[in-house]
């Protein structure tokens, strides 16, 4: 102990010492003796495990200067029992994008945050942030010099942009149909300003994904959603195929039957692939990699809207660009970024996601209003409903 | 009290019992199968071999006194006297004798009523009144389609179409004809706001109930020449006339705006896939009386493309299921425009959220 | 003529005299010599198709005495241009179940309407009714009166039930899982009282299908649908399949393909059915009416809800009773009939109709009032937003 | 100003090319196919034949310096330094040396971070803040994931499922972690409306603003003791909190009726089905720390039910969709209720509307 304080028992947690997977009680366990606020927070913790409650308080806004997100305030409502967690605030780090690190990067941000906070991380949070969880305000200014010192900056919170994620893309994965980390890389420099200090109706984010598989969950968990895809033909390797078949692969069954539109045809000797009627899923190259991989022209389909349920319940990205190419400097994508973020900006009710905003006033004023066509592919299906707001009408001569 | 006893109330509709042919009591819920022996002919065999044919006939839904006394003549004729109409407008004749079916078509046709839509074929056109009896059409019912019935005629006489081809046709949004569940929707469609009748409105009309009408919140009550009176808020007006039912004098019709929609794609029958709604093809036709030329062929074209490209019992919107919209309009040469996009309250669940696209199809 | 009134010309209409398709205006115009209101009619809709307009006008209770509905007034705007159609109301009459007739009948029905009426009728109206077009006012009792006395009794109108109806069912389709035109007769017998006197918040519909084809559209078009249904296996009469298959049906790509759970299986020797994956869609039966049949425990499926959009968007009609028993006198139906009438006519707003008050009040709601449990076959899947309205909870000891 | 300039902002984070390992940099794009040679294990090939083995090891996520620098020696003596995290909270060791991949495997496993989580397997559970730093949870995040994770982790280990198990969990309708689009969700929620703080209320919050936010207008202004404060409707609560996240002074937290809700059969990639949400399966069930039995035993068999059902590569939606949800009821045993009828706003397109339905079923 830094500090001369009991050591909190905590007979309920211990519980979750236990089992194979690995414990997050041994993680503040192993801080319990070094660090005061380590043993307030198992305290606390175990506090809410005998009462079925939380005890945290939301509000006060505290944060770096001249930015105005990456931090969230936290107090606790039980800091007379748990004074070293009165403060508890986390820092959010823009993670590099992919989430890759060496010993050495991950060394130095070991080092920052066990001398200035709780020693106690997420890595990573919901939104592809590394959270530094909890720490007092005096101590946020000079982290945040530390880290710039080291290269790293903080990331969203607020209304602003948040930190944009991507999968490892072209880094590890063959299916990648854009460079998701240049691209995730780039967003987030050109949109530094949007990223730090507020100026949004709400949050705004971005996750890209390699391809269809979306390993991100961009089409559910990002406003702006970048998915990989192609335009041409599936690329494919007969011999490879019929390897799969005579390792024992039930093309038929596996493959075969599981395409969405049933454009494949496997008669025990060729796989043929009506490739006009491919909707690019990624099922039957997900099951056989060797054999099948995505075309050559590559790109993306853009999707905007995605969050959670509140209040109007949850949404999933829905499309707006059905494909688009994207290779650095990624002009044209940025210049549409700024042109959603533009009628949104303007005309966005405080807390209106730009999905929910979208909804609001309608997405074929958006589009016109952003400046892109209306295509069917933007839509499961035409409307429904007789209520058009015809625009357009004849005058008499 | 006495007069009022003497007044005869509620009695219902006569019991069908009265109308029955004397084959149909005697096999009523026993029939075994059916077969289709040619357009227009059904002939219903029951378990104990008893058979009965019926002879479907058009009729353009409007009849004249004159023309139900033909044709009760021709039932009796060839069906004992025993005639009933379809949930579409057509009537079957009901025949007992084999040998009177041909007679019976023949004579059909020759006075006027066309033999057909049975099996996988176009059969008439659910529709309503228009400018024949209503109020608040925005485009005639009967008229239109006669015109897209002469055109497509050879689909009511043929069984050659994919699959069963039901058009549908309501002159307002009210939708008296099936339209929001029809392969293929004929709409007539206002496109201009009301236009308050200022003088009269406070007089016919309570304004609050009709401020209270609007879906839109539109209306705003407001004073001219000294007189209580409403403004519409063009932006805000969706053209649905809602008001117009509420309150005379707020009308909505427009000569030169009024016109029609056309819709495609909803089903009713559980029949493999589940009942379905229209949705939207073309956004606005102009009214063009006494054929409504634009109307016809855009349905004509609609149905020949799904003619020539749909498998056998593909239904229109099964049919459009299985390639996309996009194709759709691609095949069909109609353009996608912002008002095909839902924005209205549950827009959401239309939009597509998903990657799944065919993009080089 | 019976009055000396010139004879409008029509050209425009007349080019509706025209085309194989039978013409609406030979019908005006069968009465144009005869009636004065023909020829103002015809007059009327001319003027109508040369300017593109309407001159009707709603508005004005008219009926007869005792009853809220059955007719629907009418006004020329044009009454001096054309003074005979300056009353020109509809009268509903309830048609025999199944639009069944014999001439007799249908003869009675033209003499009265002959004499007191236009002489043009819809044969039918949307909802079913015979449908009188065109009369005065003073001429609503007489017609009444002679209605009745010939057994014939006004339909439905305004905020009342509507004339019920059905398709022909087991009068002359093999299909029918139940009576639907013994229903349609008993239920509109029953509720008599309901249909011609206003006692909803607004109309009601009920529409009858002996099986799922549903060919009176009553899933579309009738807040109650009562759709026949079987709850055992489909019948089936393997010597007729392989009938059907050696007089060259494709049973494998006609009906195999198109089963909706794909639990059909063929072999080119016999047909197999999963009949417990089986929706009970008919579309096998339907391809082959001679072989397969719905099976021997026949019902039906009760919904609720369906209309067309004014004002909140078209509604289908859903799940109530996945499957009900129907024989006379149809006590359980009409005890459930009267118990979804109540909360609604108690509590929905005016011009609210049930599909619309269901969703505002909660299906889950309406179904406890009720008193019919939830089964999942009420709903496509379970909801997917979180606010769940929880009226049960613990307090403390 | 010199100030200001001397403070590094926007700086963005580091470029990932200086975290990459060698091969990657060299290969970067060029990757061929990978194989999976056992659970834990990818190594991806490239076109020029240079491999790199990624061995995939758990994490709770939560972890302390003490571990990273743990995991950071593991990276240093198998994978040259290299290692990544993954986007479900897992590192990978990126080995570019086959023989290093055994022992690599060896010693995380001897040092608590288990191998496993790829292929048709359960990863990591996707999770939130809890107990542990949230105000706004109604339930602890990560006790729970411990425990389900614990009584599950055969299937993280092994590649036995039919195809991938997403599970995750959020702590409150905010839903941080993704559960409105996962196989099986494990969500707090509330049961009680907020209780106001009357004494405080009106000096914290904002009361215009704090009506505004509830969507259901359940929020209604008063006075109490003389000074403002608001009243709830209990009725029209639907427990969201979002007046709870304007307004701290009304708490929603209650001890005995918080809990758990469960949900499935939602889903993210675009691979045969279109992405789609999470279902209610189970509306509430106690919390009860540390080990949620009552959760745990519950995300069990929905998974037992559908691993033995399910066909290969069919998600739990996938699967839920081909048998039907009354069966997913039937099958899990799980009991049907009013609470999973949709009534929020656009709940008219979760209705059955339709007669297909397996009654034999
Ligand atoms: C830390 C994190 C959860 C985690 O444990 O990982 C988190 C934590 C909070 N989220 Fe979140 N959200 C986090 C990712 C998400 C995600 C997932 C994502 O980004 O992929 C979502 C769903 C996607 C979305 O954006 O809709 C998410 C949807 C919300 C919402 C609902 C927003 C909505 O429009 O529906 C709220 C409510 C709000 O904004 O008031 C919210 C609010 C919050 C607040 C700020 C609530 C509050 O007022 O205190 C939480 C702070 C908790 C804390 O103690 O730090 N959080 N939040 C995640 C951010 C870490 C990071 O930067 O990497
Ligand atoms: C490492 C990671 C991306 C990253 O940048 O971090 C990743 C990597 C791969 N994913 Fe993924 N996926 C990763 C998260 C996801 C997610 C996101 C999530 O879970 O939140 C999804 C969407 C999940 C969903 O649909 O709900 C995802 C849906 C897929 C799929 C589609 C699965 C399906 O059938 O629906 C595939 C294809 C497959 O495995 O057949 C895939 C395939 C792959 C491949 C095989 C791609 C490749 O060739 O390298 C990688 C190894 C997969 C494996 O685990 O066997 N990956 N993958 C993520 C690992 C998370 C983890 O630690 O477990
Ligand atoms: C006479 C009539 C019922 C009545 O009481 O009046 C009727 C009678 C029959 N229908 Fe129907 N249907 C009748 C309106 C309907 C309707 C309602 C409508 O069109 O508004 C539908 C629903 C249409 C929809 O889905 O939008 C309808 C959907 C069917 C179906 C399913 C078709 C499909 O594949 O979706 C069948 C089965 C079949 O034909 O394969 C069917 C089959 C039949 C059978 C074969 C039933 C039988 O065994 O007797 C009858 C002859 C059909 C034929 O035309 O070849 N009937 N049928 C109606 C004739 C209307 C007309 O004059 O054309
Ligand atoms: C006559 C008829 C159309 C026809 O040509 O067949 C008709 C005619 C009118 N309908 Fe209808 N509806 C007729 C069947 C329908 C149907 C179809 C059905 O019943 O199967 C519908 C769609 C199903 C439904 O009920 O939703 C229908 C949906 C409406 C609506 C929209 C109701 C809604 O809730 O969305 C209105 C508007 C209203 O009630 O104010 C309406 C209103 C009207 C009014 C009363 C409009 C008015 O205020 O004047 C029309 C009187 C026209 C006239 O000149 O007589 N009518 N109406 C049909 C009744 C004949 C009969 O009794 O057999
Ligand atoms: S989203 Fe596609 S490209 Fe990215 S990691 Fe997953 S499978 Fe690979
Ligand atoms: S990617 Fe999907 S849609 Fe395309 S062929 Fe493969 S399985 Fe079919
Ligand atoms: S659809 Fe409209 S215009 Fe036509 S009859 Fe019905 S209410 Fe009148
Ligand atoms: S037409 Fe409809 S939207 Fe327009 S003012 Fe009238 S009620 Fe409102
Ligand atoms: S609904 Fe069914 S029972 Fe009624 S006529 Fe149509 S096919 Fe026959
Ligand atoms: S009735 Fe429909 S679901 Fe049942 S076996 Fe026949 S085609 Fe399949
Ligand atoms: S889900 Fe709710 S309780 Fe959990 S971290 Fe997010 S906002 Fe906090
Ligand atoms: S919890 Fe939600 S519904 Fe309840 S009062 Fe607060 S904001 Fe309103």
């Amino acid at each position: 102990m830094t500090d001369n304080v009991k050591k909190h028992e905590t007979p309920l947690l211990d519980e979750l010492l236990k089992g194979p997977w690995p414990s997050f009680v041994k993680e503040f366990k192993t801080l319990q003796d070094k660090k005061a606020v380590a043993n307030d927070l198992l305290g606390q913790l175990e506090y809410s495990y005998k009462t079925k409650l939380g005890y945290w308080k939301h509000g006060g806004i505290v944060g770096v200067m001249g930015y105005g997100g990456g931090v969230i305030g936290r107090y606790s409502s039980l800091a007379e029992m748990f004074p070293a967690v009165k403060h508890f605030h986390t820092i959010r780090v823009n993670q590099p994008a992919g989430w890759f690190y060496t010993s050495k990067a991950l060394r130095t941000l070991c080092d920052i945050w066990e001398k200035r906070g709780s020693g106690i991380t997420n890595m990573h949070g919901s939104t592809g942030d590394i959270v530094f969880l909890g720490t007092n305000t005096e101590e946020l200014e000079p982290i945040f010099e530390e880290l710039t010192k080291e290269g790293f900056d903080l990331g969203g919170s607020g209304s602003n942009l948040r930190t944009p994620s991507c999968c490892n893309g072209q880094a590890r994965c063959e299916w990648a149909c854009y460079d998701t980390m240049g691209l995730c890389y780039d967003l987030t420099q050109t949109f530094q300003d949007e990223l730090h200090r507020p100026q949004f109706p709400y949050k705004f984010k971005i996750k890209m994904a390699g391809c269809p598989n979306d390993c991100v969950a961009s089409i559910a968990r990002s406003d702006l959603s970048i998915i990989g895809t192609w335009r041409d033909n599936i690329q494919m390797d007969q011999s490879a195929v019929l390897k799969y078949a005579s390792d024992g692969l039930d093309i038929q069954k596996i493959v075969v039957m599981n395409c969405p539109t049933k454009c494949l045809d496997w008669n025990g000797k060729e796989l043929k692939i009506d490739n006009s009627n491919c909707v690019k899923c990624m099922h039957c190259i997900n099951v056989m990699p060797k054999a099948l991989a995505p075309g050559k022209d590559r790109g993306a389909t853009v999707l905007l809207g995605s969050k959670a349920p509140i209040i109007e319940g949850a949404m999933l990205s829905s499309v707006l660009i059905p494909f688009i190419k994207l290779e650095p400097p990624f002009k044209e994508l940025k210049d549409v970024i700024g042109r959603i973020w533009e009628p949104w900006a303007e005309h966005g009710k405080n807390r209106e996601r730009i999905g929910e905003f979208i909804e609001r006033v309608g997405k074929g004023n958006f589009l016109e209003e952003v400046g892109i066509d209306p295509v069917p592919e933007m839509v499961k299906h035409p409307r429904e409903n007789p209520y058009i707001f015809y625009d357009e009408y004849l005058e008499d001569e | 009290m006495s007069e009022k006893q003497a007044r005869i109330t509620d009695i219902g509709p006569p019991h069908h019992d009265k109308f029955l042919p004397p084959v149909i009591k005697e096999n009523y819920g026993k029939w075994k199968y059916h077969e289709n022996p040619r357009p227009g002919v059904l002939v219903h065999v029951s378990h104990s071999g008893a058979k009965i044919w019926s002879v479907r006939c058009a009729t353009p839904r409007i009849l004249s006194v004159i023309s139900i006394r033909k044709i009760c003549e021709l039932a009796d004729k060839y069906a004992d006297g025993y005639l009933r109409f379809t949930s579409r407008n057509n009537f079957e004749l009901l025949i007992t004798k084999e040998a009177n079916v041909d007679p019976a078509i023949k004579e059909a046709i020759a006075i006027g009523y066309p033999v057909g839509g049975t099996g996988n074929s176009l059969s008439n056109i659910v529709h309503t009144q228009g400018w024949v009896h209503c109020h608040s059409a925005a485009t005639d019912a009967s008229g239109v389609v006669k015109a897209v019935m002469d055109e497509l005629f050879v689909h009511f006489q043929e069984q050659k179409l994919p699959a069963k081809l039901r058009i549908a046709l309501a002159c307002c949004l009210n939708m008296c004809g099936a339209v929001h569940c029809s392969d293929i929707s004929i709409l007539g469609v206002h496109r201009r706001p009301p236009k308050a009748d200022d003088a009269n409105l406070g007089k016919i009309c309570e304004v609050p109930n009709l401020i209270a009408s609007c879906p839109t919140a539109a209306i705003r009550p407001t004073t001219k020449n000294g007189v209580a009176t409403v403004e519409i808020e063009e932006e805000k007006c969706m053209f649905c006339a809602n008001c117009y039912t509420v309150c005379p004098a707020l009308p909505i019709n427009d000569a030169l705006n009024d016109g029609v929609s056309i819709w495609v794609g909803g089903k009713v029958s559980n029949a493999r896939s589940t009942p379905s709604f229209s949705k939207l093809a073309i956004p606005w036709l102009p009214n063009t009386p006494p054929r409504w030329p634009e109307v016809v062929s855009a349905v004509k074209n609609i149905v020949d493309v799904w003619a020539k490209d749909a498998r056998p019992y593909e239904r229109v919107g099964e049919w459009v299921s299985r390639i996309g919209w996009p194709r759709f309009f691609k095949k069909t040469g109609i353009e996608f425009t912002k008002h095909h996009i839902d924005d209205f309250k549950h827009c959401g669940g239309t939009f597509a959220t998903s990657t799944q696209m065919r993009h080089n199809g």
